[in-house]
């Protein structure tokens, strides 16, 4: 496209000011600014026209003027981050119970982990498809019985839950004082 | 001018940032590059200032007469040189130069900086910023090796817990000894030791002491009713049991 | 005064990309968005041509490219946009000493001024976020290393700490006029 425009002085500082301004410049900031002979309304249109065709534009928004990416170019400017979210200590800790117990009541779970297991952290797995019910036990009550899910196995880049480090191997002494968690790199066993 | 100049400095001393400050102030008066500059006339002149200052008002910064100092040593030194050391005030004349070059090349600088379009006053950045990132937060970070310590710590936790709960009774208990005194006791003809009436199989340690002494009770009680005598002959001795030979007596 | 400019996509898209950014653009970052046959240094060569009369320009700062008001249009701008406290004498002479010298420590930049560094000139300078902690000399106390951040660069308008007059040059006229700018930065793509 050619883009043929004749920028004035007062275009020029339409331009500047608009671009530097932190909010929509408004026409009465805009007449403050500008020589008192100038046309608001002719200068911005003639800018608004020059930035027509552009990767910016100037848009009229919240009673004022502001720049802004062209529509059909915000796609390929749009960075999708990534940050994902980490499960609480609480979440980890009876998911990982789930995964070596299962199938297990959520007594068994609280019993295991020797604190009470609230319904927001058994939600919280839930949403995140990591468990689900599998029956229930046959016990007075009928407790509703938990395992884990293939999203589980997915996530933890697992085929088989055998795939689990086995118990014995991690838990040398279960009931033994040692209260201190062991340094993470002595656990990390897969590499990334 | 030199004098003019000197005049000047001493009713401002205090509008120098310290006696660095005073001397480049002084050797920019001279209007010679520095490189060039005469370090001599440089020091008379400090030294003049700071005697004109004395005489205005005793008290000076120790910075100053510590400056002053070191400057009148330089200056007897570069005056009379001292036989075999003729270096030593030529060398201290270089520093204080290539300090005084310094400090002047970098006040240049700061003026180069400044004289430059700074940011936020002379050019101005976009006002309103857009804020195209987008933050994906529904996917899970999950590593297994928090998965696994998450476990040792639920495990750990739940096994510290487990030390306060009441041990099972696996020990011989009073009830036991009662009814294996009471059964052996009439196959026993006269005294035996207290060790005989234990049960087969304990293991050493706490089991078997607990099993001496629930048999003891187990006497004790039994010697109460009449049952058994039981007798030691010193202390720390064996305990020794046997049926009671009058039992139908009230004298046990 | 008439412009007349081509404006391709590709230019479109940088165009877009440098106004949305709130950092300076890295060559890198263009070529990424670039369609791959793009020449990224002929596409930011025309349109820093196309935006050298304008109210904005396209400046060269820190390694990238960032739009910025025309340095002829401050005074008018300066009485709609909220306007930060310029740095004291004594602030920026610090700043130059950590320019020239870094990684510097306190002593050494007040052996250099011959006077001390007040905590409010240090407190300054990191509140403006110009310098900031590099590491610690290894001498007896280990005292904090200081060093210039990218923001320095920007504040200054600066590619590079090469683009500072060197010290030869600082000296020549002590009395003589100021130094003449540098030359106008150019960034050119560098090979990975």
């Amino acid at each position: 496209m050619d883009l043929t425009v004749e920028f004035t002085p007062a275009m020029r500082l339409a331009e500047a000011a608009i671009f530097a301004a932190t909010q929509p410049v408004t026409p009465r900031m805009l007449a403050n600014l500008l020589p008192e002979d100038a046309d608001v309304d002719a200068v911005m249109a003639a800018l608004r026209q020059a930035y027509e065709q552009r990767g910016v534009n100037i848009a009229v928004i919240g009673g004022g003027w502001q720049f802004r990416t062209a529509p059909d170019l915000a796609p390929f400017l749009r960075k999708v981050v990534e940050l994902p979210r980490r499960l609480p200590r609480v979440a980890m800790e009876s998911l990982a119970i789930i995964a070596y117990h299962q199938p297990v009541t959520r007594t068994e779970i609280e019993e295991i982990r020797g604190a009470a297991l609230s319904q927001n952290t058994l939600d919280l797995l839930l949403e995140n498809g990591l468990v689900t019910p599998k029956g229930r036990k046959e016990t007075p009550g009928r407790p509703t019985l938990w395992g884990t899910t293939p999203a589980f196995l997915a996530q933890f880049g697992l085929n088989d839950l055998r795939e689990l480090p086995k118990r014995e191997e991690l838990l040398i002494d279960p009931a033994g004082p040692a209260l201190t968690p062991p340094r993470e790199a002595e656990l990390r066993m897969e590499p990334e | 001018m030199v004098l003019e100049t000197t005049e000047a400095l001493v009713l401002k001393l205090e509008g120098f940032e310290g006696p660095l400050d005073l001397l480049l102030e002084l050797a920019r008066a001279q209007k010679v590059d520095l490189a060039k500059i005469s370090i001599l006339q440089l020091v008379e002149q400090f030294l003049a200032v700071i005697e004109g200052a004395r005489n205005v008002r005793l008290e000076l910064a120790a910075d100053w007469l510590v400056m002053a100092a070191w400057l009148t040593w330089l200056k007897s030194r570069l005056l009379v040189p001292q036989f075999g050391e003729p270096e030593d005030a030529e060398i201290a004349a270089d520093i204080l130069q290539a300090r005084l070059m310094d400090l002047q090349a970098m006040r240049e600088a700061a003026k180069w900086m400044g004289a430059r379009p700074q940011l936020g006053w002379d050019v101005f950045e976009r006002g309103i910023p857009e804020e195209l990132t987008e933050l994906d937060r529904s996917r899970l970070k999950l590593e297994m090796a928090g998965l696994l310590s998450a476990y040792l710590a639920a495990r750990r936790r739940a096994g510290g817990k487990q030390q306060y709960r009441p041990k099972p009774m696996v020990y011989f208990s009073v009830q036991d000894a009662l009814q294996r005194v009471a059964r052996l006791l009439g196959s026993l003809p006269d005294w035996a030791s207290l060790e005989q009436f234990l049960p087969e199989g304990l293991e050493d340690g706490t089991p078997r002491r607990a099993a001496i002494s629930s048999t003891l009770i187990a006497g004790l009680e039994m010697a109460k009713h009449g049952r058994l005598d039981l007798r030691q002959d010193e202390k720390f001795g064996p305990i020794l049991m046997r049926q009671t030979k009058e039992s139908d007596g009230f004298d046990g």
